[in-house]
């Protein structure tokens, strides 16, 4: 055996610095532990608690997947099912509703920036606010809506209380602050378009539409994406709108997911945890595919760095 | 035809006047390139031309056509921007075919002409790619192609290499000529850059302050500046200029042991500015100028002097000996090299 | 008194309408000058938001007093433990005696569980100045009621105001076309699980109504309005009579309608062989198991039923109902007289709490849900009674 | 800019654009409007049926004197002030220090934390409701103004987070690094070299974080229950359940309810609009 | 004493190698600049010695200490940026003063050094304002006076002068080297720019891929290059390369009818590449080169030749007489100024 000493080898590993090591727990700490005691343990909690039968009051007895399986048969379920998926696809119209507007109001005349921001006040009301308005709006006796529906020979309607409206009237009420918001992220988005391009275009002999199309929106892209986002999260916790308009009737027609798992668990005739549980789990099941979904362009965004 | 006329052209921002009534003729197929400080009104009279800013008064035309009132799209221009302005959502091929494709025209011709701007600038392996993965100096290539592809009687240009570095300036501007020869259209070009305008173009028209101060071929320029301003800003390194008293028997050069022939407008008394570029000047060992720093560069180096009276200035050197910081030196110059300008005016003294 | 009380007394209620709020803050009142070192903190919460949070306070920081509602709808909290057994207080001699008509509502399981403070008669409140416009009378069975009915419905006002927002109205409806066509015990069976929905006595109930709903009888989009909202029909004259409760009458008044356009008739009789029942909610005192000042408690409990605070708090003036002690005097007001008089000579069927109180809370939400969309799309009715049947099976 | 300027069109469609302007401004607010007249009306207004006219007369300062000295609404108010502000401060301390350990430090799990920052901030709410509410039932915080505080800052920190991580991100990194070169310690970095530069990141998520939280209900009525500890979005259905169809009050109520998120906004407009687009649109 | 060592210093960002394991001497005071194509690892290779990177293997010494393991802190160096990393919420003296505070200076010995610095940078009516009110060269100078005052051993520039716009830039450059012969520390400077590399250093490092290719004074890697990768990266315009070949009688260069006295290590039948210098070229008239393009610059001009083999070149001309487009030259050329390189390996033939 040869027993030449070999040069020692060079540490290869880089000594972490200490300071840089540490600091970064140190500074997260705080923010981290609140939100995963508040935030990221409850999720997994719900997962566990919609296995179980509990009124709030005793201790939980243990179904396995019985809520699931009552879920598939319960009639309130469907309809706030397919009232959710209303939502989300309606909802959407605020994206169009909001690039409409930002459009027209993305001059420079003057007071332009007074206009802008009266356009964007209904989203900072809140939605209580928003929902008792829209009440009155809707209102069946004297309701505003009736009322111009009279001028046009029609009406009268009560729309929160027929149960194939009440939804899509919701729905109105919901789209008004959200339209606001669209607008507010396509106005800074238009703010941000390359306005060398938009002359490029213009030498190139885009004009209107076809500029909207081929050279604006695809800019507008990043807008569209958080806009997009932002509604179909508006879309999914929908619930103040509802509780106050409706409060989910008449007849349990103007429910949604998130509405009706409050009704199961916390409202007067509910308390049955673990069916609203397993309720906030369908609907968090719904969502994570959106969650994913914005995840991975974040990923693909981050990467490059 | 694609000569563009420019009749007392004005252009106010509001209150504010940016360009002063310009009278400018840039003939068919020339290659004219604005120069000039930074705000002096080169971007705003390039973008009148494309179009892009109105024209507040005067007229602009075109081969025959009164342009003036006409939408960008309309004038038969194409151009080229400083940030390449390239659309960052489609494919160089379809960057390059958008022009006709907005004006309706048929699929084949599209591609046909885009074939041929890509031979012509080399971007045939790049068509299927987006903006974001090509270099910077492919980006503007793909810019120009753009213009290319359009067939515009005019090229007009703002700054087009200014975001590239060093050597791929030097790449570009060299295509740039190649293409000139080679499409022959008429081309307006903007720049702040001494090599480019030099050697570029056919025209220099230097601004000042929304005027023309000058326009003429380069070297005219560079020869036959009609005043200091002109003289300043044309040649790298730049005239240095030292204050300069006209008595009987010429100019003399303060603090330079220097006297030359006057011109002959100059009276006697008359406080002039000597213009001296740093390339005519040789010099000679021993002398009343101290060598500040010695900046050699290879090939040449650049001495920065001190005259006794304090004034600065710059001579070249060549060749295998170089003087070095501490030197005394003396400066020499053939005596049709000196240029004398109006000390209060600036004009330049024949 | 025996001995003075002192440290502090957390009461929560949910007398939150102005006249209810009124006369628990003048208890609080008089029950603190009888103690001047007891602290008394007292907070009033909205009747409905009252319904879903007590689980949290009695759990989480429990009062040492709450308000609460008497029969099945107490029974979750006695099961969990959280309300104090005060079967103590029942037998001293002068609730014993004074409250013994109350005691049934008030015991599970062999025990009480708190103390009733106050209970009303439903029926119709009607608009005597229509009626008599219209010639009408007070309608003592069927037919004459839905005559009267549709005189009213040709002069373009509507026979009933109602508001199902918050559908527990509709259950009223529900309780008297129930108790008047089945009867009391199959009424008391249905809401016990033991009947079935789909059953020929319950669609013959749900028959009866329908005529009403068929003729038009019930204000248009009830479904929008909550009971309060309703209120304005009966004032502005649009509708005639209010199925309610007698907490209606407050309201009514304040509204103008003195004792010359509003008047009271018990509920028509439909099958001439049942007995005439009655809804009678109760509203109670309880203290929860987690109190920490339970004397104090007791001694706020026995204050509240004490024969003269019976006859101060459910005067006319005051919540204007009837009181449980039997020992104090029914206000001089003609509404209580009324009632007064129908529950303890006219009752014969029995005495119901209210649908919501004596069905489960889950059934009860899924009937009363059911009544409304009844109310609504009446063509709905075999689905519904389908769906209650099965909620019925998976409930009980 | 796009669309095409329109000092650069015709006189006459300026001039159309102009007076259409206000008309669309009108028919957007007309809900709004219609509370801000309801608030003004006497009630006989409304008795008489006049709902959508002129008001017969100025109620305005009746309606909210009632407000203001009959009701609960200045406590609600003031509750929502007092899990507001504390809110903010909470969410904004926490998130920069979470931005800044995201934003600056590069260790191996970073993007995985910042990942479930975001993924928690999008979590349909209602799936933390039961646990949330046992959680603070356990910690005897149910019902009480600090309660609902905690809750809210650790939510929205996850919103706040991505918001300040970006932001730091954006930030020149040679900043640190220089602070590095001159060897300031890391926390020192932090509370002179970075915090001072996100104040226009902090004004606009403290604006963001304000309105969201005052406009709160749903945890309002998960977490509270009574004029002692809920906020006035919740306090608003008691105080209507209270007048009910006094719509005069319920408006003049609603408006002073929404009325400080609204100032909010007009004082601090640019950071508002600022937050909402720096934090997104990053 | 704070000369800087690298042993064998490498860095690995993951997989990928970037510096290859360099061994270089900087000596105490002495400037040195490291200059590269892009992406080299010129900046890397700095950050290393900063300690804002990570040295993966191998050894880096300051003065007599080992400090491949030590935090930046404690170094005993400064960096200048290129984006200068100015506290922008701070005024100029609080920048300045800002690393001394951190480490709990007094406030009387902040405040005579902050002083002392912008004394030497001439900041002083500046002290009072946020960088943001400075322009783009004054900023430059905080930064390098925020260096200056915490009295480095050792200062580091990273392209200290690419965002400034060309006068400035000259300026500054002087400035710097001012600055180093004051203080006398030792510098380490990177950047892409010729000029500044030949005029500042007084050794030059030439990086390529992670590698040295040469170190030496600016002078003798003009005049004695190593290798052709060297030949071709110093001297601006770059070095011409025409392929040769080795005859008995010296290397002939093809197409240019010239044939020069073949290096000692040459083999006859060997391919090589002959190095000829721009400005080492005299034109003759009448050849068998084309001039394609000749692009005047003043003084300067630099006429762009066709061999009949069809190479490239490129000649300086002076002077009066330029040469056109379509001019036939030929060229001549000192011996001694002729470089020979392998074709293969591209190592210098001497
Ligand atoms: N929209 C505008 N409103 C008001 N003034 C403007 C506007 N655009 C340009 N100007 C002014 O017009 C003058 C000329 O600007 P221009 O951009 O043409 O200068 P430039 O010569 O292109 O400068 P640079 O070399 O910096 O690009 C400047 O003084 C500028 O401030
Ligand atoms: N964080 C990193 N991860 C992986 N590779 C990196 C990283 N940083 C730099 N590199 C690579 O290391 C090499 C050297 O980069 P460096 O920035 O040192 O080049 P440079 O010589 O400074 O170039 P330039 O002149 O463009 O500034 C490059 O190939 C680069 O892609
Ligand atoms: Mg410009
Ligand atoms: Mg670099």
């Amino acid at each position: 055996m040869t027993n030449a000493a070999l040069p020692t080898a060079p540490d290869t590993r880089p000594r972490r610095r200490n300071a840089q090591a540490i600091a970064p727990w140190l500074f997260l700490a705080p923010g981290l532990l609140f939100f995963l005691f508040y935030v990221i343990f409850p999720v997994f909690q719900s997962f566990n608690l919609s296995l179980y039968k509990w009124d709030g009051l005793g201790t939980p007895e243990f179904v396995g997947l019985k809520n699931y399986r009552d879920l598939g048969s319960d009639r309130a379920f469907e309809v706030s099912l397919w009232n959710n998926v209303k939502w989300l696809v309606l909802y959407l119209l605020a994206i169009p509703g909001g690039l409409f507007i930002a459009l027209f109001l993305n001059q420079t005349v003057r007071g332009i920036r007074l206009y802008k921001s009266l356009f964007f006040f209904p989203f900072v009301i809140s939605q209580v606010v928003v929902g008792l308005v829209f009440s009155w709006f809707y209102d069946p006796t004297f309701g505003l809506l009736n009322v111009m529906l009279g001028w046009v020979g029609l009406g009268p309607i009560n729309v929160l209380g027929d149960p194939a409206l009440v939804t899509y009237g919701i729905i109105v009420a919901g789209l008004w602050p959200q339209t606001a918001y669209c607008m507010i992220l396509y106005l800074t988005g238009l703010n941000a378009v390359d306005p060398e391009q938009v002359e490029a275009a213009r030498l190139d002999g885009a004009k209107g539409w076809r500029m909207l199309w081929y050279v604006i929106l695809p800019q507008l892209r990043p807008a569209t994406f958080i806009a997009f986002v932002v509604t179909i999260i508006g879309a999914l916790r929908s619930f103040d709108l509802i509780s106050i308009m409706t409060n989910g009737g008449p007849f349990g027609s103007s429910r949604v997911l998130s509405f009706y798992m409050f009704e199961k668990a916390l409202s007067e005739y509910g308390f049955r945890m673990g069916y609203g549980a397993a309720i906030a789990v369908v609907l968090f099941l719904i969502m994570l595919v959106f969650i994913a979904y914005f995840l991975w362009s974040m990923y693909r965004q981050e990467r490059p760095r | 035809m694609s000569q563009v006329t420019l009749n007392g052209a004005i252009k106010r921002y509001g209150e504010v006047q940016v360009i002063h009534g310009l009278d400018l003729a840039i003939d068919d197929g020339e290659f004219c390139v604005f120069v000039g400080p930074s705000g002096c009104g080169k971007s705003t009279l390039l973008r009148m031309v494309a179009g892009l800013e109105d024209t507040s008064s005067g007229t602009i035309q075109i081969g025959d056509r009164d342009v003036t009132r006409l939408d960008p799209a309309e004038r038969g221009v194409a151009m080229v921007f400083q940030t390449y302005a390239l659309y960052p959502h489609m494919t160089v091929e379809e960057n390059m075919g958008f022009g006709l494709k907005m004006n309706r025209h048929p699929k084949a011709e599209i591609r046909a002409k885009v074939a041929e701007a890509s031979r012509i600038l080399k971007l045939d392996p790049y068509l299927k790619r987006k903006p974001a993965a090509l270099s910077g100096g492919q980006r503007q290539r793909v810019s120009i192609g753009r213009a290319i592809v359009r067939g515009p009687e005019v090229f007009l240009f703002d700054e087009p290499l200014s975001n590239l570095d060093a050597e791929l300036r030097v790449e570009m501007r060299v295509e740039i000529a190649r293409l000139h020869k080679e499409i022959g259209a008429t081309m307006i070009y903007v720049t702040h850059d001494q090599v480019e305008a030099m050697t570029l173009a056919d025209k220099i028209v230097v601004l000042r302050a929304g005027h023309i101060e000058q326009v003429g071929a380069p070297m005219d320029l560079y020869r036959n500046p009609d005043n200091r301003f002109v003289a300043g800003f044309i040649g790298s390194p730049a005239m240095n200029f030292l204050p300069g008293t006209v008595t009987p028997q010429g100019v003399t050069v303060a603090g330079l042991d220097l006297t030359v022939p006057a011109p002959a407008s100059a009276r006697p008394g008359m406080a002039v500015d000597v213009g001296l570029r740093p390339e005519h000047l040789t010099v000679t060992q021993g002398g009343p100028l101290t060598v500040d720093l010695s900046e050699s560069l290879g090939g040449v180096s650049y001495a920065h002097l001190v005259t006794p009276t304090g004034e600065k200035m710059v001579v070249e050197e060549r060749g295998e000996t170089r003087s070095r910081s501490g030197d005394r030196l003396g400066v020499s110059i053939a005596p049709e090299h000196v240029f004398f300008f109006d000390s209060e005016t600036g004009a330049r003294l024949r | 008194e025996a001995h003075a009380l002192s440290g502090d007394l957390v009461i929560f209620s949910d007398m939150s309408n102005p006249a209810p709020r009124a006369v628990m803050e003048g208890m609080v009142e008089r029950f603190g000058a009888m103690h001047p070192d007891l602290n008394i903190e007292l907070t009033v919460i909205d009747r409905d938001a009252f319904k879903t949070q007590i689980r949290n306070f009695l759990t989480a920081n429990a009062p040492d007093v709450t308000n609460w509602y008497a029969a099945n709808r107490m029974r979750p909290y006695v099961k969990a433990g959280l309300f104090e057994d005060v079967s103590d207080l029942w037998e001293e001699p002068e609730i014993a005696e004074n409250l013994a008509s109350t005691k049934g509502a008030m015991t599970l399981d062999g025990k009480q569980w708190g103390v009733a403070y106050t209970y009303y008669q439903w029926g119709v409140y009607y608009r005597s100045d229509i009626y008599d416009q219209y010639g009408l009378s007070e309608p003592a069975t069927w037919d004459e009621e839905k005559a009267n009915c549709q005189v009213l419905l040709d002069n373009g006002v509507k026979c009933y105001a109602i508001g199902t927002k918050f559908l527990w109205t509709a259950a009223g409806w529900f309780d008297y076309l129930n108790m008047r066509t089945n009867g009391y015990d199959f009424h008391a069976a249905l809401t016990n699980g033991e009947k079935s929905w789909t059953s020929d006595e319950v669609r013959a109930t749900f028959a009866h109504w329908r005529e009403l709903i068929d003729m038009g009888a019930f204000v248009d989009n009830h479904q929008s309005y909550s009971w309060q909202e309703a209120l304005p029909f009966i004032v502005n004259g649009d509708a005639a009579a209010y199925l309610m409760g007698n907490f209606a009458v407050a309201p009514l008044r304040e509204a103008g309608l003195d004792d010359s356009k509003l008047d009271f008739y018990q509920f028509p009789a439909i099958n001439p062989d049942v007995a005439l029942a009655e809804d009678a909610p109760t509203d109670t005192f309880h203290i929860p198991a987690n109190a920490k000042n339970k004397e104090a408690a007791r001694e706020f409990l026995r204050f509240v039923v004490s024969t003269d605070n019976q006859t101060l708090i459910n005067a006319g003036d005051a919540l204007g109902q009837l009181p449980v002690n039997s020992a104090a005097s029914v206000d001089d007001d003609k509404f209580l007289q009324q009632g007064f008089q129908m529950l303890s000579s006219n009752s014969p069927g029995g005495v119901a709490q209210f649908f919501d109180r004596d069905a489960p809370a889950e059934m009860a939400a899924a009937a009363m849900e059911g009544f409304q969309e009844f109310m609504v799309i009446p063509d709905n009715l075999d689905d519904i009674l389908q769906r209650l049947e099965s909620a019925r099976s998976s409930i009980y | 800019m796009f669309p095409t300027p329109i000092e650069k069109s015709s006189r006459g469609w300026q001039l159309g654009y102009q007076g259409l302007l206000p008309v669309a401004l009108i028919a957007w607010l007309l809900p709004l409007i219609a509370v801000a007249v309801f608030s003004m009306k006497p009630d006989v207004d409304f008795t008489a049926g006049n709902y959508w006219g002129v008001p017969s007369r100025f109620a305005g300062f009746e309606n909210y004197a009632k407000v203001f000295f009959e009701s609960d609404m200045p406590r609600y108010l003031m509750n929502s002030i007092l899990i507001t502000v504390p809110t903010v401060i909470g969410a904004v301390a926490l998130s920069c220090m979470t931005g800044f350990a995201l934003g600056i430090y590069r260790f191996r799990s970073n993007l995985w934390i910042f990942f479930m920052f975001v993924a928690g901030n999008f979590v349909p709410f209602q799936i933390l409701m039961v646990p949330v509410r046992d959680l603070t039932l356990g910690l005897g915080l149910y019902n009480t103004k600090l309660g609902l505080v905690l809750f809210h800052v650790a939510f929205q920190t996850g919103f706040c987070t991505l918001f300040m991580r970006n932001f730091i991100r954006a930030l020149p990194f040679e900043l640190i690094e220089a602070a590095r070169v001159e060897g300031v310690a890391e926390w020192r970095i932090f509370w002179f070299v970075v915090l001072p530069l996100m104040k226009p990141a902090i004004a606009a998520l403290a604006v963001l974080i304000f309105t969201f939280i005052w406009n709160d209900y749903f945890w309002a009525v998960v977490l509270t229950q009574g004029v002692e500890s809920q906020p006035v979005t919740a306090g608003i259905t008691s105080f209507n359940a209270q007048y009910r169809a006094a719509y005069h009050l319920m408006s003049a109520g609603s408006i002073v309810a929404a009325l400080p998120p609204v100032a909010m906004f007009f004082l601090m407009q640019k950071h508002f609009i600022a937050g909402l687009t720096l934090g997104a649109v990053k």
